[in-house]
């Protein structure tokens, strides 16, 4: 019996071991090589380029691949694989490839390669397709490619930034056109992907036309709750990660041999007023509530200042934004007046304002998916509450959310919404603000920001075009549909040995920079 | 014999017939739970709308407009005649090879808890019974109390606190080495131990009292040949069952410590697709998982058969 | 020198209800190759008394006295030597053959792993064994060998149980309740088995039991206890033809034979025993002073003695 | 014969230590008496009573946000310090024990009456029904409830009500399946027979008779229950699908405060360790219970 026992421990013990070694070892700081270990945040559904967060991650964080136009830390536009474009006709645009450039694989770069990229993600991705009103695409010459749209595109090269419509090499695929592995431009070559744990390896690209690579490969392994990526930093798991807790990061920064740097991302903490619901009718009230919100506070102590105060939809650094404009202050006098002009007056004494005898009381909601905004609610339920507004706060999975706030039985919803998808205002403009909108959950409409939104749309000189967008800005500034509070932000956080890291704001979660190195 | 494994297996496929039924309609029964919100949601990504065209394109690709039960029996047969268990929303991959990716962290992280479970619990709960009542006993007894009422999320964090922050033994998180297996594996089984030792201590006792060891004493055979030859296998009875029991509580718990430790298994993944209301990889994973807890039971009947001669299965 | 003496012992179970007191102050001589019946009912304190000699009661039992085998005081000498003389010098024929056996091993081994302790081999053992199985009128030894105890009849665990007990030719066989819970069958070929263990091996018993006519066929001394204490010692015949103490006339009162007169009331509760004659409250003969004196044990008789003032 | 003769003048059977298996009346002091049951039972009752009078306890209103001193240091002011948003983290481990009290005991009673009723007509009706029921009793005693609670809360959203729900899912059958047999094996006796045939409807047998006899049991059961649904809570809570983030709660507590783990280790450790201390109560008062009350059975509770 005995040794029965044990013969059938020992090979409980091997068979661990065993499988434990065979495994995917996880790459550790490795100083001789100069291999980048990622701690990344989202866990890979897969590696497709042509899916959104998939896309992502082969684009801007493994750089596998690049897309045919870059932009600038203001969000205009700058070329990559295509050197330059031209609308040609109100549907139609010439886009002139990059010369020389070559795959990863070695095949070249060619606007027949570029087609086929463009159709695969049009087949497979129909949410950018319908995004970039891709029709078609003809190749002209060896490096010219003409692209058709379904209807006028006026702001198509900002669409063609999105990572989801970086540009692969036909080799990617097989003969059924399923995906073998991403070959790309870019400055790291695809090398494994552990699909059991979704730890991608890639590997510098000796031939990349951009110059010379810092790095000799990446690590990127994914590790989806914020805290474990603080732990994985600290532990020496990881040299780069990125959005650690918020109220770690000072901490973190402190650390020997870990700095934190904290940058605004294009993505706006805001409240949408419901106004079906009459007391958020009153732009009073809406105002009020505005005013009531102290945004420093709130930066300061529930994001950390991972994150800025907010005044209008877009960031101040972005080309288009409307830089007129300054945060709502914090006045709770104001709040009260503002009120109090509204015939919200606190007749009963409970500290709650009432009208008509029906006290005022809002209900809020918000999703648990973005860290910041539970607690942020809670903080603006308290300070709404200062001001003699009672709001009843719940905190719901997005799913469940969404069929709430379709059902309308709300009055204030907190979310964080991405304000530059693609480096142009028109997107969000119209999707936010718009009588059609399809995010206007305010259910806002002005026919005067319609009409500006319509006209600008048509126009394809940036500056009159910026300029009806800064007067949309200049409206909702008053109106407050949507209550801007913050904008979002992200904290890198990198071992000290790490240099030469650009961060930048365009990115959808953060970029890695080829150029960045780390020391011996 | 030969009934009794007909019966016994029948039994099984019925139940899983059933759980998955009930799963399959609760899930799309309940409000927030229609697949087809779920698949714009898992489509379009955080705060993006899906356009008609899309909802057409997915509802059409997932059969949503079809009634539930016609949903359901599709489901069924697919899964029946070609081992299709439907395609994840999230992953857009077969349910399928979905789970059988992850299927393997988990069993590794259940067999390596089940494998400190015996060789900590069982000798510990011995140990304990044979020194009743003195201060090593008494040590372990409440060792095991306090462990059975620690939370299992708490001990794994207090675990990563210690071990992987303060001393710097093991990684905080992560797959791929033994290294990394311990902490999980240790707050995954703690629960559990600390139930063994228990039962395994008063089983020991209650053998230790039973005539047949008095009348071994009698016999002139020595302490440690009465505790290893008789006691033992007699005393062991409980724990199995106990422990069958307890396997099914050890791959809930994978959940938990599987997510607190970044660890790339079942109960990750089902968690996650909960949260994702991917319905297709919910309702494979609880499939599996109750597959498992079967299967375990199974075992632990044909355990009791090689153990206890008196037990025959008709 | 007696081959077994037991002088003054006491055994006492602390419960949280205070004190159970077993056996108090029992005193008795057992001589090589003698049966002695150790007599009385339920829960008098009979089977405590053959459990401490052997030192087999549980460990928070207080034992106090002595137990004089062949001149060694058991309950003093080191457990490992006592291991030595257990199963071999003194062994137990235990109450219940069905629980004294141990379900999950194999009849043979129960009785092989004996042998086996003390250097056999397995194969000697095994043919030890089987020789033995034989001897106790086993039809088929290695079939039996091989079951398991469920697998035979309460005879056969009997059987079984005893020759277990005899593997080693013990000079001492405490029988603790052989018959109890047998029926009529079994437990005439128990009363055969004894007959055949006096004859064949000569072994001295102690015999516990409630059973008045097994003790009567096959004790040629009774002890009688009552209440955890000893009430009335004489040879067999004697105690059974004129029996001294009221409670032993009592209890022989009861048997069908007898006319079954049921002794009235209830023994005291061990816990709370009385601070006189503990059978003073069923004694027809009690007065004041028997409620109030304990008795002590006085000679009545040659080789004979009993615990009861009125005697003298 | 002269056997049951000899059995007549019986004494108690010496059963050290133990306690005869009737339990009213007078074992209510004998439980009292009981080390084992007291001191858990008064430190227990001191934590109700806590729960039950928080507002006068807690030092503070467990919802006051005070962005000013978020995560500060145990003080003079905050005796355990304050939480990601400034609240006072000692009124909300005090609020805290009202809502796992609270969800608890609602979850037991919930699972004892729905166990009572499945069970009872398991029992009473036999056959298919009897069939059905006691398979579904195996299969939710087989299966570890707290994966369909999850399942269950992350379709429906995390809510007070909606928890109970969930926990009562997981937790009905072993009471069901205990009151079943207790049913079944009562059914054949002489007393519910006799009631029978003197023309007393089931249920009235059912309530007189059979209950009574399963009180202790049960009373066990869910003594040791309210400990597991305790740790269910909190684990459900933990992953932010049990109580909503505003209701003071031990397992979201813990959940909040992790991010903290270096910083402010307390928010962790403390709600951890209150979560711990009750559970370890309820245990110890169940394995006391067990003692007092069912002193043959040493196994039913862990399954």
């Amino acid at each position: 019996m005995n040794t029965q026992y044990s013969i059938v421990a020992l090979a409980f013990v091997a068979l661990i071991l065993v499988a434990g070694c065979t495994t995917t070892r996880t790459a550790q700081g490795n100083t001789d090589s100069k291999i980048l270990p990622i701690g990344e945040m989202w866990e890979p559904d897969s590696i497709d380029p042509a899916g959104h967060d998939s896309g992502t991650l082969i684009c801007e964080k493994a750089l596998i691949t690049e897309t045919l136009v870059g932009a600038n830390a203001d969000f205009s536009l700058k070329p990559a694989l295509a050197t330059s474009w031209k609308q040609r006709e109100p549907h139609t645009w010439e886009f002139t490839l990059r010369p020389g450039v070559v795959f990863q694989d070695g095949t070249p770069l060619t606007a027949s390669a570029v087609k086929f990229s463009l159709d695969r993600v049009a087949r497979v991705n129909p949410s950018v397709k319908e995004m970039m009103k891709y029709a078609s695409s003809e190749v002209v010459n060896e490096t010219t490619l003409r692209i058709t749209t379904t209807e006028e595109n006026p702001v198509l090269p900002a669409y063609l930034h999105y990572p989801a419509i970086s540009i692969i090499s036909p080799t990617s695929l097989d003969a059924n056109g399923d995906l073998i592995k991403p070959i790309g431009t870019g400055p790291m070559t695809f090398r494994s992907f552990d699909e059991q744990t979704g730890t991608l390896t890639v590997e510098k690209n000796e031939q990349w036309w951009g110059g010379g690579v810092g790095l000799d490969g990446m690590v990127l392994r994914p590790i989806t709750d914020p805290n474990t990526r603080a732990l994985a930093i600290e532990n020496g798991e990881v040299d780069f990660t990125v959005d650690v807790p918020y109220s770690e990061t000072d901490m973190i920064n402190a650390m020997d041999g870990i700095n934190v740097e904290k940058y605004e991302t294009p993505r706006l903490y805001k409240i949408d007023c419901n106004l079906n619901h009459t007391p958020l009718q009153d732009t009073r009230v809406r105002q009020a509530i505005s005013s009531a919100i102290n945004r420093d506070d709130i930066v300061t102590n529930v994001l950390y200042n991972v994150g800025k105060p907010a005044a209008g939809p877009f960031l101040p650094s972005m080309v288009w934004a409307d830089k007129s404009l300054a945060p709502y202050p914090c006045n709770q006098t104001k709040a009260r007046v503002l009120l109090g002009e509204a015939g919200w007056t606190d007749t009963d004494g409970d500290g709650i304002l009432d009208k008509n005898g029906a006290p005022l009381e809002l209900e809020m909601i918000t999703y648990s998916e973005r860290p910041g905004l539970p607690p942020m609610g809670e903080a603006i339920a308290a300070e709404l509450k200062e001001a003699g507004i009672k709001v009843d706060f719940d905190v719901m999975e997005y799913g469940s959310l969404d069929d709430r706030r379709k059902a309308g039985d709300w009055d204030l919803y907190l979310a964080a919404y991405t304000i530059a998808m693609v480096p142009d205002p028109q997107y969000i403009l119209t999707n936010w603000y718009s009588t059609d909108g399809t995010d206007n959950n305010a259910g806002y409409s002005n026919p005067a920001v319609d009409a500006l939104i319509e006209e600008a749309g048509e126009i394809s000189d940036l500056n009159t075009r910026y300029q009806k967008f800064s007067a949309v800005q200049d409206i909702v500034y008053d109106d407050l549909p949507i209550i801007p509070v913050a904008y979002y932000g992200v904290a890198i956080v990198k071992k000290d040995t790490v240099n030469g890291y650009v961060f930048d704001p365009t990115a959808h979660d953060y970029r890695i920079n080829p150029n960045m190195t780390i020391e011996a | 014999m030969h009934q009794y494994l007909t019966k016994r297996i029948g039994s099984m496929v019925l139940t899983l017939f059933a759980i998955s039924m009930v799963t399959f309609f609760l899930m799309n029964a309940i409000p927030g739970g229609t697949a087809e919100m779920v698949v714009k949601h898992t489509f379009v990504g955080l705060e993006q709308q899906a356009s008609s065209a899309q909802l057409q394109e997915i509802s059409s690709r997932y059969d949503l407009k079809k009634p539930i039960i016609v949903q359901y029996c599709n489901w069924v047969s697919g899964a029946l005649l070609h081992g299709d268990f439907g395609t994840s929303y999230a992953y857009q991959k077969p349910v399928t090879a979905v789970i059988l990716l992850r299927l393997p962290a988990t069993l590794m992280l259940a067999l390596a808890s089940m494998l400190i479970v015996l060789v900590v619990g069982i000798p510990l709960g011995i140990y304990s019974a044979i020194h009743e009542n003195r201060l090593s006993d008494i040590i372990i007894r409440v060792a095991s109390i306090f462990t059975m009422s620690v939370p299992g999320f708490w001990l794994a964090l207090i675990l990563i606190m210690i071990f992987s922050i303060g001393l710097g033994l093991f990684p905080t998180s992560g797959y791929g080495t033994p290294y990394h297996l311990v902490l999980p594996a240790l707050a995954l089984s703690a629960h559990t131990t600390a139930v063994t030792i228990r039962i395994m201590r008063t089983g020991m006792l209650e053998t230790l009292g039973k005539p047949f060891i008095t009348f071994a004493i009698a016999k002139g055979l020595p302490t440690k040949y009465i505790i290893t030859r008789h006691a033992f296998r007699n005393a062991l009875l409980p724990v199995v069952t106990v422990l069958g029991i307890y396997f099914g509580h050890m791959l809930a718990g994978t959940m938990v410590i599987e997510q607190i430790y970044a660890w790339p298994g079942i109960g990750s993944l089902l968690i996650n697709s909960v949260l994702a209301r991917d319905i297709p990889v919910v309702e494979g994973c609880v499939l599996v998982i109750v597959a498992l807890v079967l299967l375990v039971n199974f075992a632990v009947d044909l355990l009791y058969l090689a153990i206890d001669p008196r037990i025959h299965y008709e | 020198m007696s081959l077994l003496e037991v002088s003054g012992l006491n055994v006492t179970f602390p419960t949280q209800e205070g004190n159970v007191r077993a056996s108090s102050d029992v005193s008795f001589s057992l001589d090589e190759g003698e049966v002695l019946g150790l007599i009385g009912e339920s829960g008098s304190g009979k089977s405590v008394i053959g459990l401490s000699i052997l030192r087999l009661l549980p460990a928070y039992a207080e034992v106090s006295g002595r137990i004089l085998f062949r001149g060694i005081d058991l309950a003093v000498i080191p457990e490992k030597d006592l291991a030595r003389i257990r199963g071999r010098e003194i062994a137990l024929l235990p109450q219940n053959p069905v629980l004294s056996l141990n379900p999950l091993m194999q009849n043979g081994r129960q009785l092989a792993e004996v042998y086996e302790q003390t250097g056999d081999d397995r194969v000697v053992a095994r043919k030890k064994t089987l020789d033995l199985l034989q001897a106790f009128s086993f039809h088929d030894p290695a079939g039996v060998y091989t079951l398991y105890p469920h697998q035979l009849s309460g005879g056969m665990r009997q059987r079984l149980t005893a020759g277990i007990a005899l593997s080693y030719h013990p000079s001492l066989l405490i029988a603790d309740e052989p018959t109890r819970g047998l029926d009529r069958d079994v437990r005439e070929k128990t009363i055969d088995l004894f007959r055949k263990i006096e004859d064949e091996f000569g072994t001295a018993i102690l015999l516990i039991t409630h059973d008045l006519d097994l003790a009567e066929r096959l004790c040629s001394r009774i002890v009688v206890m009552y209440a955890g204490e000893i009430v009335e010692i004489g040879p067999a015949g004697e105690v059974f033809e004129d029996p001294a103490h009221p409670y032993t006339q009592g209890l022989l009162r009861a048997r069908p034979r007898n006319g079954l007169v049921p002794l009235p009331g209830m023994s005291p509760g061990l816990s709370a025993l009385p601070p006189g004659c503990r059978f003073a409250g069923r004694c027809g003969r009690a007065d004041v002073s028997c409620t109030t004196t304990h008795p002590t044990v006085s000679g009545c008789g040659p080789g004979r003695c009993a615990r009861c003032r009125h005697l003298f | 014969m002269n056997e049951s003769r000899m059995e007549a003048g019986k004494t108690v059977p010496v059963r050290f230590g133990s306690f005869p298996h009737t339990w009213c009346g007078q074992s209510a002091r004998a439980m009292l008496s009981h080390r084992t049951v007291f001191i858990p039972l008064v430190l227990l009752g001191l934590i109700a009573c806590c729960a039950v009078c928080a507002p006068l306890i807690a030092p503070d209103d467990p919802g006051a946000i005070d962005l000013k001193h978020v995560v500060s240091l145990p003080s003079s002011k905050h005796l355990l310090g304050t939480d990601y948003l400034g609240r006072d983290v000692l009124s909300r481990l005090v609020y805290g024990a009202r809502t796992s009290l609270f969800i608890a005991l609602a979850t037991i009673v919930i699972s004892c009456v729905a166990g009572i009723v499945i069970g009872c007509v398991a029992g009473y009706q036999g056959g298919m029904i009897d069939l059905v029921l006691s398979r579904g009793i195996d299969i939710f005693i087989a299966f570890p409830g707290i994966i369909f609670a999850l399942v269950l809360l992350g379709f429906m959203g995390p809510g007070v009500f909606n928890l109970i729900l969930a926990l009562s899912l997981t937790q009905w059958a072993g009471y069901a399946r205990l009151i079943r047999g207790e049913v079944l094996s009562a059914k054949n006796e002489n007393y519910v027979l006799s009631a029978r045939t003197v023309g007393l409807s089931d249920r009235i047998i059912t309530f007189r008779h059979i209950l009574p006899n399963v009180v202790a049991p049960v009373l066990i059961l869910a003594t040791i229950d309210i400990g597991h649904v305790i740790l269910s809570t909190a684990t459900l809570s933990f992953f932010g699908l049990g109580v909503p983030a505003d209701v003071p709660e031990w397992g979201s507590m813990i959940n909040t405060g992790k991010t903290f783990m270096r910083t402010a280790p307390l928010l962790t450790v403390i709600p951890g360790l209150v979560i711990t201390a009750v559970v370890v109560l309820f245990n110890v008062l169940g394995e006391g219970l067990r003692d007092v009350l069912d002193p043959h059975d040493g196994m039913e509770a862990f399954d």
